[in-house]
């Protein structure tokens, strides 16, 4: 088969959306050319070896075998967690429905970040924004915490290049307990990048400061940065408080709170707008589709066809520890299960080398580079398309789980 | 599929002036055909004693996209307090004033309505939407694209391009989206509050663009005229729930200047200043205004007391309203250059005067607007109250003895500020058909819904005719889709699936061009990656174009 | 009926019904919880003139106070709930948040409320602080000198206002002395509170004036010195008359307490210048308690 | 009266979801509860015995019974044993008695009941549970041992009381109420209250928004200890005096912690 070069094709990698990406397919061998950030590239980038074969413990076995011997477990357990979830917006709805018909607990691997966000706009609400806005808005940017870019490589050239459509001067770009990457650095070129330093574990007060400063409180511990830095926010015509929240620690739901209270304040008037980013594999897509599905953002149950949401028992470190099966899907990058005592029935990436062989292995496809797909970006408004590339005789995740469902009778 | 024929049925059906004629209905195919000569269906149905109508549908229902997920993220209470009980076609979902895709279809084909139709598509939401509509059961569906806040049709305004550049880029984002209809939602003004503007008044400039609310609307029903799109600008006016908008709501309709035009919840938009609170009842000025200007149609928005949540695009209004919600969160969301949307739960309450007179206000205008093939019957859900609301509303219109019961209910300062006690009419049945089917399918454009002539899809209702009307169109005898029985006993019997409904008028290709500009420096993504292409609507099936005058 | 040469009249007092409530008043001594008491208890003989009657009820020791100080019940009654409503936080304020260490509790549940704390902590502006244990609210208002406590609020009774006796007497030292011996005796029972100065009220009124606008006035009948000019109630050795009104929280208290009054003057008798024993009423129409003394001694 | 009693037919394999199981609810050995993603009859997996609508007993409990005593409105619920997650949870009214510790959201979001815990409980004791903006708003939860991470999150009203330890994030953006603690505080108690009242042994593991106000002579500590037998036992009936600290002042919070000494 020829090599084929694809450009302006979507990554659904860490949720940016870049759609630039430039793909050369040679038979099954993927090459994402230059440009595309290192991750991205590697996550695209496929030897040319044929997909491995479906196993049972280990044993490769056929695909309809592989299925049978899946159906034939989800029908013994008694306890199964559907984790993983990394997969297209089919490939969810598909989880879904089979969980609703097993029973089962539903849950994103990486929606720890997510639920964190969720702790203050389910409960109080906030305001938020999107990319464009911010690339076209925004003048003064406030990175709260540890440097989003980490995860999200091309975060800055995304959102903040040098001149905004609506930005008078330029933009300001304050990092608040965090510091920036040196390739985050060279993204910023340009801006007047600052850096606010907190103690370590004092991100949660400074915030809690930056809050009562611009509702108009002073707090005693306040010192001159963060005053300065609400009256920057307070005379911005459009400030962003961005993060990404998985990279926060465990009171991370408290410096969002804070965040998104300094939102608040400030939209009284002038404004201002988060922008919470979380979104690895899909994550907002398994969000979107859940809510709509069954009226919960993932941690659902079902029980007797019924469901129900559980922040705690239903994640994913909590569900394997009372299951007896886990049904894991992983189709974007080869993610490890997480142990457990559990059998694991593995829809993975083919690349995938296990700790522990599961009881049932099919390889899937990648969404976006084996089939078309549905995915969405971290500022959870837009859609990505997602498109085939090349055929490496790879199913998606919606289809073999639909098989597995129907095999179930 | 087998042809089924419904015998001895009272059939109303107002597109072709049937008023109450026995007559046989028979679906082959998926379509209405002539009975008369048809013979070999399968399957009768005995619908003696009841009266069969097309498929209701709904002009304006958020049923779907982003900030329909925002509702139901808000509102985990409903949620958790509404869940689907098991059964052959549950789809484990639930709510009630944020039902899940599965719900949404359910609740509303056991009313008998077969179309439902989303009138906020914001356009960077487009794709969600689409994928969210593709798992709501029974219905078919559509969205209304929401222009006039976008900051590229702004700029385009603004900077003089022309009314065939506008013309070209509302056919651009139709096509793009896969949209049926333009919606305005406060013209400008969701845009003027991204430059921290709190108000903006019909002619009013916006900060940055320096045009008016006017200007994007003329300039936008001229677009959709010329296009020559069925269903005309659908607008959510200026000044939403501002006491005295009724001023800014009649400039609206004398700024048409004859144009057609269709303005929505216009219950939230027909409040005056008199009396203590300063705020009244506008209703009958703007019945008036609807009555003497038949490019005008209107649906309602009606009110009815309960736990709802609003969600609207018009972040402006909303963010006025945050201190209001109940519960008490709100979520607010600029979004991509091209409109927002606010969410603020809300509990519509009996002893309010400003909720009750919302009411009164919304029964008024069902009153008092004469032409039923102009108004629509909405609550706007969620916004004015969950559609599952309908059937009691539809009571309150046929039923003037149960309507004064109600509103002999509200506070005395209410009923002094109202003339619903003093308005005798009664809707008849032939009207309640008008106001959910013909009319409906009329201002959409469509051929062949909305009546049961030879040649529609066979989306028929049975009702058993039942004095009280409330249950009468609570649940329906029998609902089939496409022929199919879907509902019967008011329980869902079996699945099916609508289609989406979509124009692609024409536009010239330059377009294209500058968006593609505006796409990579503006929006920091490409054009032709926004562009939602044929194969991800209903998986490449189940799309309906429907023809524009300048079609493609 | 006499007893030990007391007539007893066949005559009734005439009552009112009233609401009214009872407060708690503690300090750190008692002395300061009867400085406290008194002042918002002063000025409080008639709702026709002071909007409210209200005195002391009883010291009480430090165990059965809310906060384990010593403190003083006093009870409050005004003709109306919106009365008692507006008085009690004023008189609370003026003269219980101001009075030094003192604290305020409500001293009954049920009925209607009347407010404290939820009117006085506005005082605070902002720094106060509720709170809520064991279902009951107090308040801590910030004052120069620690912190006032007070319950959020308290309730009401259905009372009783305006029993009385009238006592009969030879002179008016004796006359005096004998109702300063009944007041003694009356001021014993629980539920009571006779709202005038000691207890005592020597221009026992009627209703009504010749003159505009005057709600009570001389009580011509029984001034001894009118006895020639008008028709009196009064037999020629009886030279003084004094009363003493009694506002109580139910019928069975008012009763009780006019029963202590007569068997305290009844023991005193004849001997110490005590002739008789009477009642004010207007005639049965108007109050619709009626303490008949033949009945209440029978 | 006796009331129910529930005796566990054998160990449990997967939670157990109480929900309902509530004294006074009708034929319990029919009502549908949750065992892990099933439901089955409570007869399934307990004995019931006895009778009475006021009084329940679990004879015998397991970290896998969840959301006993759930909503309840009125009578007593008594286990003998351990108990799982959301003990408790929203319940309005009566008394729950656990001789045993319980898991995580012991009391979540309680609005009147009395619930008393012989052991320790896990994380969130009394907070908000998830979407809720309040948590605890009324009613007695009293701790026998210690408490788990954020104990106290979001309360907003009631009283609390820990007569052990209390892990990190103690009274985590406390809105209301009394929080008291009898053992130590393991660091950042206090962070983001709003108002209320702890009142503890010790400053250390407060957080850092908290700053001494001095001591003082309070009579509101004469009422507390008077009104709350919980609070009585823990401080002692003479409590008169307390060291004040008010906080968090970084959230211009008007809170505050209350140092009474041993």
């Amino acid at each position: 088969m020829a090599e084929t070069t694809s450009h302006d094709v979507v990554c659904p990698f860490c949720g940016i959306g870049c759609d630039d990406v430039t793909l050369t397919v040679d038979g099954a061998a993927v090459t994402a050319a230059e440009g595309t950030c290192g991750r991205a590239a590697q996550l695209f980038a496929r030897s040319g070896a044929p997909a491995p074969s479906a196993r049972i413990a280990g044993r490769d076995v056929s695909f309809e075998e592989a299925v049978a011997e899946a159906a034939k477990r989800l029908g013994a357990s008694k306890t199964i967690a559907y984790a993983g979830l990394g997969t297209d917006v089919d490939g969810v709805r598909a989880v879904l429905k089979l969980a609703a018909k097993t029973g089962g607990s539903v849950d994103h691997y990486a929606s720890e970040g997510m639920f964190r966000n969720l702790a203050s706009s389910q409960r109080k609400g906030w305001v938020a924004t999107t990319f464009a806005e911010v690339r076209n808005r925004c003048d003064l940017f406030v990175v709260v915490g540890p440097d989003p870019s980490k995860a999200y490589h091309r975060v800055y050239e995304r959102v903040l290049p040098a001149t905004g459509r609506f930005v008078e001067g330029p933009r300001r770009v304050v990092f608040l307990g965090g510091a920036p990457t040196e390739d985050a650095k060279s993204q910023l070129e340009g801006l007047s990048v600052e850096i606010i330093a907190t103690p370590e574990g004092g991100l949660v007060d400074a915030l809690s400061q930056l809050s009562a400063l611009v509702a108009g409180s002073v707090p005693p511990a306040a010192g001159p940065e963060i005053k300065a830095l609400a009256e920057a926010l307070k005379a911005a015509r459009y400030g962003v408080l961005a993060w990404s929240a998985a990279s926060l620690d465990d009171d991370g739901d408290l410096v969002i709170e804070r965040a998104v209270s300094v939102v608040d304040a400030l939209n009284v008037t002038t404004r201002a707008a988060c922008l919470p980013l979380s979104g690895k594999d899909n994550l907002t897509g398994a969000y979107h589709a859940t809510l709509w599905n069954v009226g919960f953002p993932l941690r659902v149950g079902f029980r007797d066809g019924v469901s129900d949401h559980d922040q705690t028992a239903y994640a994913t470190a909590n569900a394997v520890k009372e299951a007896d099966l886990v049904v894991w899907t992983s189709a974007f990058r080869p993610e490890l299960p997480p142990a457990s005592a559990a059998a694991v029935i593995a829809l993975s990436h083919p690349d995938t080398v296990f700790d522990t062989e599961p009881a049932v292995f099919i390889p899937v496809g990648q969404p976006g580079l084996d089939h078309q797909g549905l995915a969405f970006r971290a500022d959870s408004v837009v859609g990505l398309p997602l498109r085939r590339y090349r055929d490496a005789g790879l199913k998606s995740v919606a289809d073999v789980v639909t098989l597995i469902s129907e095999a179930r009778a | 599929m087998s042809a089924v024929r419904i015998i001895n049925g009272r059939v109303l059906d107002p597109a072709n002036g049937e008023s109450s004629v026995v007559r046989d209905v028979v679906i082959d195919g998926g379509r209405i055909v002539d009975a008369k000569g048809f013979s070999g269906a399968t399957e009768t149905i005995d619908a003696r004693g009841g009266v069969v109508m097309a498929g209701a549908i709904d002009i304006h229902s958020h049923i779907a996209g982003g900030k329909s997920n925002i509702t139901r993220l808000l509102m985990v209470e409903e949620q958790r307090a509404n869940r689907e009980p098991k059964g052959d076609f549950c789809g484990c979902g639930g709510g009630l004033s944020t039902m899940t895709a599965h719900a949404t279809g359910c609740r509303y084909a056991e009313m008998g309505y077969t179309a439902v139709f989303e009138p906020a598509m914001v356009a960077a939401n487009a794709r969600h939407m689409h994928a969210e509509m593709k798992d709501i059961p029974f219905l078919d569906t559509g969205g209304y694209v929401v222009l006039g806040n976008d900051d590229f049709l702004l700029d385009l305004i603004s900077s003089g391009a022309g009314q065939q550049a506008v013309n070209d880029y509302v056919a651009w984002q139709l096509a793009a989206t896969k949209a049926m209809a333009v919606k305005i939602v406060n013209p400008g003004g969701i845009n003027a509050f991204k430059f921290n503007q709190r108000k903006l008044d019909l002619d009013e400039a916006n900060p940055h663009y320096e045009i008016t609310p006017r200007t994007i609307l003329t300039t936008l029903i001229k677009a959709v005229t010329e296009l020559g799109l069925a269903h005309p600008i659908h607008l959510h006016g200026c000044n939403l729930g501002v006491p005295g908008n009724e001023d800014t709501t009649l400039a609206t309709i004398a700024a048409t200047e004859g144009l057609p035009l269709h303005m929505t919840h216009v219950q939230f938009h027909s409040y005056g200043t008199e009396g203590d609170k300063k705020f009244s009842s506008g209703a009958a000025k703007i019945a008036e205004a609807v009555n003497a200007n038949p490019n005008i149609s209107i649906d309602v928005g009606q009110v009815m007391f309960g736990q709802t949540v609003t969600a609207s695009a018009d972040l402006m209004s909303q963010h006025r309203n945050r201190g209001i919600a109940s519960p008490k969160r709100w979520i607010g969301m600029d979004m991509e250059m091209d409109a927002a949307c606010g969410i603020v739960p809300f509990v519509y309450k009996e002893k309010s005067f400003v909720n009750a007179l919302q009411w009164a206000i919304g029964l008024e205008l069902f009153l008092l607007v004469e032409d039923p093939w102009r108004i629509f019957l909405t609550t706007d859900h969620p916004n004015g109250a969950p559609f599952t609301t309908y059937p009691h509303l539809i009571r309150l219109l046929m039923d003037k003895d149960f309507r004064d019961e109600h509103f002999a209910r509200l506070p005395k300062a209410v009923r002094k500020h109202s003339i619903v006690g003093e308005l005798k009419r009664e809707y008849t049945l032939e009207e309640i058909a008008i106001v959910t089917r013909a009319a409906p399918a009329k201002i959409l454009g469509f051929k062949d819904r909305g009546h049961l002539g030879a040649g529609a899809v066979g989306d028929v209702v049975i009702y058993r005719d039942d004095p009280d009307r409330e249950a009468m169109f609570t649940k329906a005898d029998y609902v089939l889709k496409n022929g199919q029985v879907i509902v019967k006993d008011g329980e869902i019997v079996s699945i099916a699936y609508g289609q989406t409904h979509q124009v692609a008028p024409d536009y010239d290709t330059g377009i294209e061009t500058k968006l593609d500009r505006w796409f990579d420096e503006a929006m920091g993504f490409k054009a032709k990656t926004f562009k939602i292409a044929d194969d991800e609507i209903r998986d490449g099936q189940g799309a309906v174009t429907h023809a524009t005058t300048r079609s493609a | 009926m006499i007893l030990n040469g007391v007539e007893i009249r066949d005559s009734f007092a005439e009552a009112f019904p009233m609401v009214g409530t009872r407060l708690i008043i503690t300090a750190d001594t008692p002395k300061w919880a009867m400085i406290a008491a008194k002042t918002m208890t002063g000025f409080a003989t008639s709702v026709i003139g002071c909007g409210c009657e209200a005195g002391v009820e009883r010291e009480l020791a430090p165990e059965d106070t809310p906060d384990g100080r010593p403190g003083v019940a006093v009870l409050i009654f005004a003709m109306d709930i919106k009365g008692l409503k507006a008085v009690v936080p004023l008189r609370i304020g003026q003269c219980v948040l101001t009075s030094p260490t003192s604290a305020c509790y409500a001293g009954m549940e049920g009925g209607d409320v009347v407010s404290i704390g939820k009117a006085l902590r506005y005082f605070g502006d902002g720094w106060q602080i509720a709170k809520n244990v064991d279902g009951r609210r107090i308040w801590r208002v910030p004052v120069m000198e620690g912190e006032f406590v007070c319950d959020h609020e308290s309730g009401t009774v259905s009372g009783v206002g305006g029993g009385n006796i009238l006592i009969l007497g030879t002179s008016r030292a004796e006359t005096l002395a004998a109702a300063e011996v009944a007041v003694e005796a009356m001021e014993k029972v629980e539920g009571c509170i006779l709202p005038f100065p000691g207890g005592i009220v020597r221009s026992g009124s009627k209703v009504g004036s010749k003159y505009k606008g005057m709600f009570a006035s001389s009580n011509n009948a029984y001034c001894p010195t009118l006895r020639a000019q008008t028709e009196t109630k009064l037999p020629p050795e009886v030279a003084s008359v004094q009363e003493i009104v009694i506002d109580g929280v139910s019928f069975e208290a008012v009763s009780a307490c006019t029963k202590a009054g007569i068997e305290a003057l009844v023991a005193l008798g004849r001997d110490k210048g005590v002739v008789a024993i009477d009642a004010g009423n207007y005639g049965g129409n108007l109050g619709p308690y009626h303490f008949k003394l033949r009945e209440i001694m029978a | 009266m006796t009331g129910f009693v529930l005796t566990p037919r054998g160990a449990f394999d997967a939670r157990v979801d109480l929900t309902g199981a509530l004294p006074g609810a009708s034929d319990l050995e029919r009502l549908s509860i949750g065992y892990g993603f099933r439901r089955v009859a409570l007869g399934d997996l307990f004995s019931v015995s006895g009778s009475g609508a006021d009084r329940l007993t679990i004879a015998g409990g397991s970290p896998l019974l969840d959301r006993v005593a759930a909503g309840l409105t009125s009578g007593e619920l008594v286990v003998d044993g351990d108990v799982g997650a959301e003990l408790a949870k929203g319940a309005t009214g009566g008394s729950v008695v656990v001789n045993g510790s319980a898991g995580a959201y012991a009391a979540s979001e309680l609005a009147g009941a009395h619930v008393t815990i012989s052991g320790d409980v896990g994380e969130r004791l009394g907070a908000a549970g998830d979407g809720a903006r309040r948590g605890l708003s009324s009613g007695t939860v009293v701790v026998g041992g210690s408490a788990g991470l954020r104990a106290g999150e979001r309360q907003r009203g009631g009283v609390i009381v820990v007569k052990g330890d209390v892990a990190e994030g103690a009274a985590t953006d406390l809105i209301a109420g009394t929080f008291a603690v009898g053992g130590a505080l393991r660091g950042l108690a206090g962070r983001g209250m709003k108002r209320g009242t702890l009142l503890l042994r010790s400053a250390e593991g407060l957080s850092s928004g908290f700053a001494d106000a001095g001591e003082h002579d309070l009579v509101m500590l004469r009422v507390l200890v008077r009104r709350s037998e919980a609070l009585a036992e823990l401080f002692g009936e003479g409590l008169t005096r307390a060291r004040r600290f008010a906080g968090d002042l970084n959230v211009a919070g008007k809170g505050e912690a209350l140092i009474v000494s041993a």
